[in-house]
């Protein structure tokens, strides 16, 4: 399988998916002619044409807002949200009506709509601009949630997020675009609810998604050094959870830490590990560990910052402290 | 708090011209029939809505058209039946104009099976995609960006519907409206935006919430031309709509609208509709009352008779009947289905 | 002591406060003429006049930027959203800007703003009208978040809130405007960061707030005339939590439910449940049993809407189960 | 993506004559060369900021005033001191110009403790509130509803300052504007809304993204009066605004300025600036460039010799580098203090 990467994993399945239905269209800020704030849409203006890949003004609620309701009518947009962090601007489209309209006219309408939106901090991009807005959206049922974490599953899980009838949020990592993975060959698409298990391993359960999996598989590696065998588990889907995965580690395991980049309190790790009590509270040997982001405003100075975000060393000690070692 | 109250009859800023909208020997007798029982339709079902939010029949926010019929009928009777209609929590009238079946309507509201939206939705969120009546929002200005999308989707496919998108004098002033006027003129989407102004949102009067009260303005700042019209005259109100839809089919360009009317009672069923504003402001929109005014103009003209009109009344009360009889012979619905339609069911 | 409504005891705290400080002022839609949307304000217009009682236009993200910068400056506003629903189209002024002005600039500006919200459901408002939002605020390091559940409490955290020199959502509840309770006379304030045992007890803790405490309340009741003696706490505070206080309660009762209105998953439930883990984890003889709404848009239709609400049965019988009765 | 490329130098749909920008003998000699000099450090600090960028001192969103320093000077000198300012993310030049000391302005970029958000805000987040220079914001549109907050608390005050409020032209389309441009107008609320219209937001040409090309019609919806200036030209800019902040103050009315100019750049330290406008574009522009020719105009009205320019040259420049090595001496930010000032230190 060749290596490419997260970025071009996207755009491959762009491309792929509007090749196939022309419903699908891309809208967003800088798309087309800027060719992506961060070049996922690269090319596409070129190879699609205005028609399907449109500049927007600023204005992220009104142009979500247009999405959702080009969706009513069938059409499958992909909007682009430069940044998760604008999505706060857009929050009322989202979470109150793309998310409603299926329920509250009671199955008469759908929207099918994707919103891509890159997140997350590690740039200097300061408080405004460094969210994980994760458990904002998850929250809110009428939505989907998912993160992939790799290209493979950047591409598999797009594809089924075009493919799907309802609002989905597919959230990026901005300091994932240029890391590289193997793609499958031929048609590829990933189910939503099915959390993946990225490294196997029998002495700890190590959950977490988006570009802490890389952390996490760092420390597992540094971890195995030391002769701890720990099973990194990419939770990919935050709504639908896939608690029958995460269960099942945690059974054999005895041990769970959960790493994640958002502030640590009130985040997705927090329903994550109140629910593998629930279903595991016998399994576990010892409390959850949860290692999150310190929780302030992300600081721009590069030593603040390295310090708020969780680090493969931070993740290995929670790890180590959880099996008292 | 001071609001115009001149009769306002002409569009305004635009060259196209309005025929005399008080000509009746315009209208075939049928038609005018037409809009006097729509319009009296509304005022029926309103008034017994009213009853049956009283009787606790019906909850939650509850937002009536009464006033508002000449606006109601006039703006929805011009609309082709693919067109699509977008509107806001105070839809009722919208909805059964539109053809949506009144027992389903009113069945919505008390909660039913058998309700439009199934129950889910309630008075803010009827909806009826096979009429094209995309549905009741509750969000003040949220359905405007909905409803410009839908256009999108129309042009995207090369279609001739248009979109009409119909909101209140207070939307005007929220971000979701600027966002989508400007998008809407930028790229050519084929939307009628019908501003209703009763000239309050809320306790709040036009003249207390926007630096312009002239709301037929609002569009110029997207290049949108703007018009004005008599919203107590159902025939001013059709007239101008009639004209226009057919311009924003004809050129895919977004026009706006000022429908200048009023509600006479609170802003929803919670409101008394007393302490912002006088007796005898309220006394003097009655006194213009569209349903009334407009059954004389059609006795005086000759168009029917007072018996005529006695039979309308009576037909339209059986209507209504019929509708509270069909929402209460309705189940409600099973609460072990409560967790269906969360997620579209995938084809 | 006198007994006087949640809406009385809110009234009193806001009077109090701006008869002491002239730089607070009260703004929101339908605050003032109309003597507020549920006659919070009642009165205030004439006591204070326009310049302190301020009707807006339909605005939220326009006048809570315009109260937050105005607290840049040193007034403390007191921002009226009419349910906390309109947050969303605010969220941009609340968590990206007043929510990081202290921080983002060094501490170098702050922004003392209050923003009451009355939010949830049980009134027929169906999907876009009855939200409870508290995780997206408490999720949110910068913000304040505090949510009474009795006129005392209503009162007392009003006053520290607008003393607070942060932003701070202050929560309320549609349903308990009406509800009665006693309210010590002369200067009363309620500190943040302190929950609040509401009925003591030994074999159970349950937590919860907002509305849902007296559900909570009536559940105990119930349950005392079964021999079951339970601990209700109400959180108050959400956001600082005050973890103490329920680890303490947790290590004495050895058993733990949270009832709360919000979607079951995703929420302040969640943190309190992964924080009580990790606190007490051998002190708990049982996994903390969660109750909280159905996750849905929520229905018009009563009978739906009442099958998502939490009941004091529906918490009863999960405080039974968690005792293995 | 075709923009008027026309020199526009007076003030539009006003009474308020304009003096004749061109005549240097409206003005002190020494105020000439203060402003020449300003426009000078901006420049020179801007290049010597990207250059540091590339050395990676600076990090994250980086964008730069270059080409715009007319612009930034001519607002913000005709500001008074106890006067508020609230600018965009592109905010470098207009914080030296309103006095940030230039050493916590580059401390601040190299995210060093003695920044002047103490190494937490960096490039989009500037502050002084010492000089009311109430920061640079990182959401498009999202100061606009802060800096009318600012003109409210003034008037509650009974104050007689003013809020200076800059924004991009690109900002002309979010409801955050709409929203307090209305507040404003409604309120009387003493702002002078300054819109650098640079040509694009980020990539995205004003023709393409607003529906209404003369953004200083944007405020005429909210019966604010709009005024157009050459931005390339400095003394255009400090003429007509300097007229505009006392009528402002006089008032206690918003205006709205469009200051016509363009970022010879790309939209951040990220961009190239080549895939969405032609180098004809941009050389057309640096052709009129603000610095240059004002040196030029300086020395041939001979309020300046060219040994003049070369000495304020030399100490722009150690003033730059007296910056730069403020910002190498300066310590990181102490990471025990990293959740220091998420609240506000309670008195
Ligand atoms: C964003 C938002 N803010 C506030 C409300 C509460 N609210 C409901 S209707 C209304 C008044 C709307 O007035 P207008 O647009 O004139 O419509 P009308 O009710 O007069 O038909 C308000 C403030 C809301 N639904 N949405
Ligand atoms: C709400 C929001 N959407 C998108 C962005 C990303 N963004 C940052 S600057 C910018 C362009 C702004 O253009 P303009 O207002 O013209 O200002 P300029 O950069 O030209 O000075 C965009 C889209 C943002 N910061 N905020
Ligand atoms: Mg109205
Ligand atoms: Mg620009």
């Amino acid at each position: 399988m060749p290596e490419i990467t997260y970025r071009e994993a996207l755009r491959d399945a762009l491309i792929e998916e509007m090749d196939l239905d022309p419903d699908v269209f891309i809208m967003g800020e800088e798309v087309g002619v800027f060719q992506g704030a961060y070049k996922v849409t690269e090319g596409l203006l070129d190879r699609f044409g205005e028609k399907r890949v449109v500049d927007t003004p600023i204005a992220e609620e009104g142009f979500i807002g247009l999405g959702a309701g080009a969706a009513m009518t069938g059409l499958r947009p992909v909007i682009e949200l430069m940044t998760v962090n604008f999505g706060m601007v857009a929050m009322d489209q989202i979470a109150n009506h793309a998310a409603k309209i299926s329920y509250m006219f009671g199955g008469r309408l759908k929207c099918p709509i994707v919103i891509r939106a890159p997140g997350g901090g590690g740039q200097q991009l300061t408080a405004q601009h460094s969210h994980s807005l994760d458990v904002w959206f998850a929250y809110i049922p009428g939505l989907k949630v998912v993160s992939p974490a790799v290209p493979a599953d950047a591409k598999g899980l797009l594809k089924t997020a075009i493919r799907d009838e309802n609002p989905v949020m597919f959230l990026e990592h901005l300091a994932l675009y240029n890391t590289r993975g193997a793609v499958p060959g031929g048609e590829h698409t990933v189910p939503f609810g099915a959390a993946d298990v990225k490294r196997p391993g029998t002495d700890v359960t190590l959950i977490s998604h988006s570009r802490m999996v890389l952390f996490a598989l760092q420390a597992a590696a540094q971890l195995a050094e030391e002769g701890v065998d720990v099973e990194v588990i990419d939770l990919r889907s935050i709504r639908p959870l896939d608690v029958e995965t995460l269960v099942r580690s945690v059974q054999k395991t005895n041990h769970c830490v959960i790493a994640e980049e958002e502030h640590r309190s009130f985040g997705v790790n927090a329903e994550v590990a109140a629910t593998i009590y629930e279903e595991a509270f016998d399994y576990l040997d010892a409390p959850i560990a949860r290692v999150g982001g310190v929780e302030v405003p992300m600081p721009y100075s590069k030593p603040l910052e390295q310090a708020v975000i969780p680090s493969p060393e931070k993740i290995a000690g929670a790890v180590r402290a959880t099996l008292g070692r | 708090m001071s609001q115009s109250q001149e009769p306002i009859d002409q569009a305004t800023d635009t060259d196209i011209p309005v025929r005399d909208a008080g000509d009746l020997a315009n209208y075939a007798n049928d038609q005018l029939i037409d809009f006097y029982s729509n319009m009296l339709f509304v005022r029926r079902f309103e008034e017994r809505v009213a009853e049956m939010y009283l009787r606790a029949k019906i909850g939650g926010y509850c937002h009536l058209n009464i006033g508002e019929e000449a606006t109601v009928v006039g703006t929805l009777k011009a609309l082709q039946e693919d067109d699509y209609f977008f509107g806001s929590y105070r839809e009722h009238g919208f909805a059964l104009v539109r053809d949506v079946p009144a027992g389903a309507v009113m069945a919505e509201l008390f909660g039913k099976r058998d309700g439009c939206a199934r129950g889910r939705g309630g008075s803010m969120h009827l909806v009826d995609p096979d009429r094209r009546f995309m549905g009741g929002y509750g969000i003040v200005g949220g359905s405007i960006p909905l409803s410009t999308g839908v256009a999108f989707a129309i042009k995207y496919r090369g279609g001739d519907e248009i979109v009409m998108s119909v909101f209140g004098d207070g939307a005007t002033n929220i971000g979701a409206f600027h966002e989508a006027l400007n998008m809407a003129s930028l790229w050519k989407l084929p939307t009628l935006f019908i501003c209703t102004n009763n000239l309050y949102g809320m306790g709040t009067s036009v003249d207390r919430a926007s630096a312009v009260t002239e709301l037929w303005k609002k569009g110029i700042a997207y290049d949108i031309p703007g018009y004005k019209v008599n919203g107590m005259d159902v025939l001013a109100v059709y007239q101008l709509t009639k004209k226009l839809v057919e311009e924003v089919r004809r050129t895919s360009e977004p026009i706006f609208v000022e429908c200048q009317t009023y509600r006479y009672r609170g802003h929803s069923m919670a409101d008394a509709g007393k302490n912002y504003r006088s007796d005898e402001e309220v006394q003097s929109w009655r006194e213009r009352d569209p349903v009334e005014n407009f059954r004389k103009r059609l006795i005086e003209g000759e168009i029917f008779t007072q018996k005529d009109a006695e039979a309308c009344e009576a037909d339209v009360l059986a209507r209504v009947q019929d509708a509270v009889d069909f929402a209460e012979a309705s189940p409600f619905p099973d609460v072990a289905e409560l967790d269906r339609f969360v997620y579209a069911e995938d084809e």
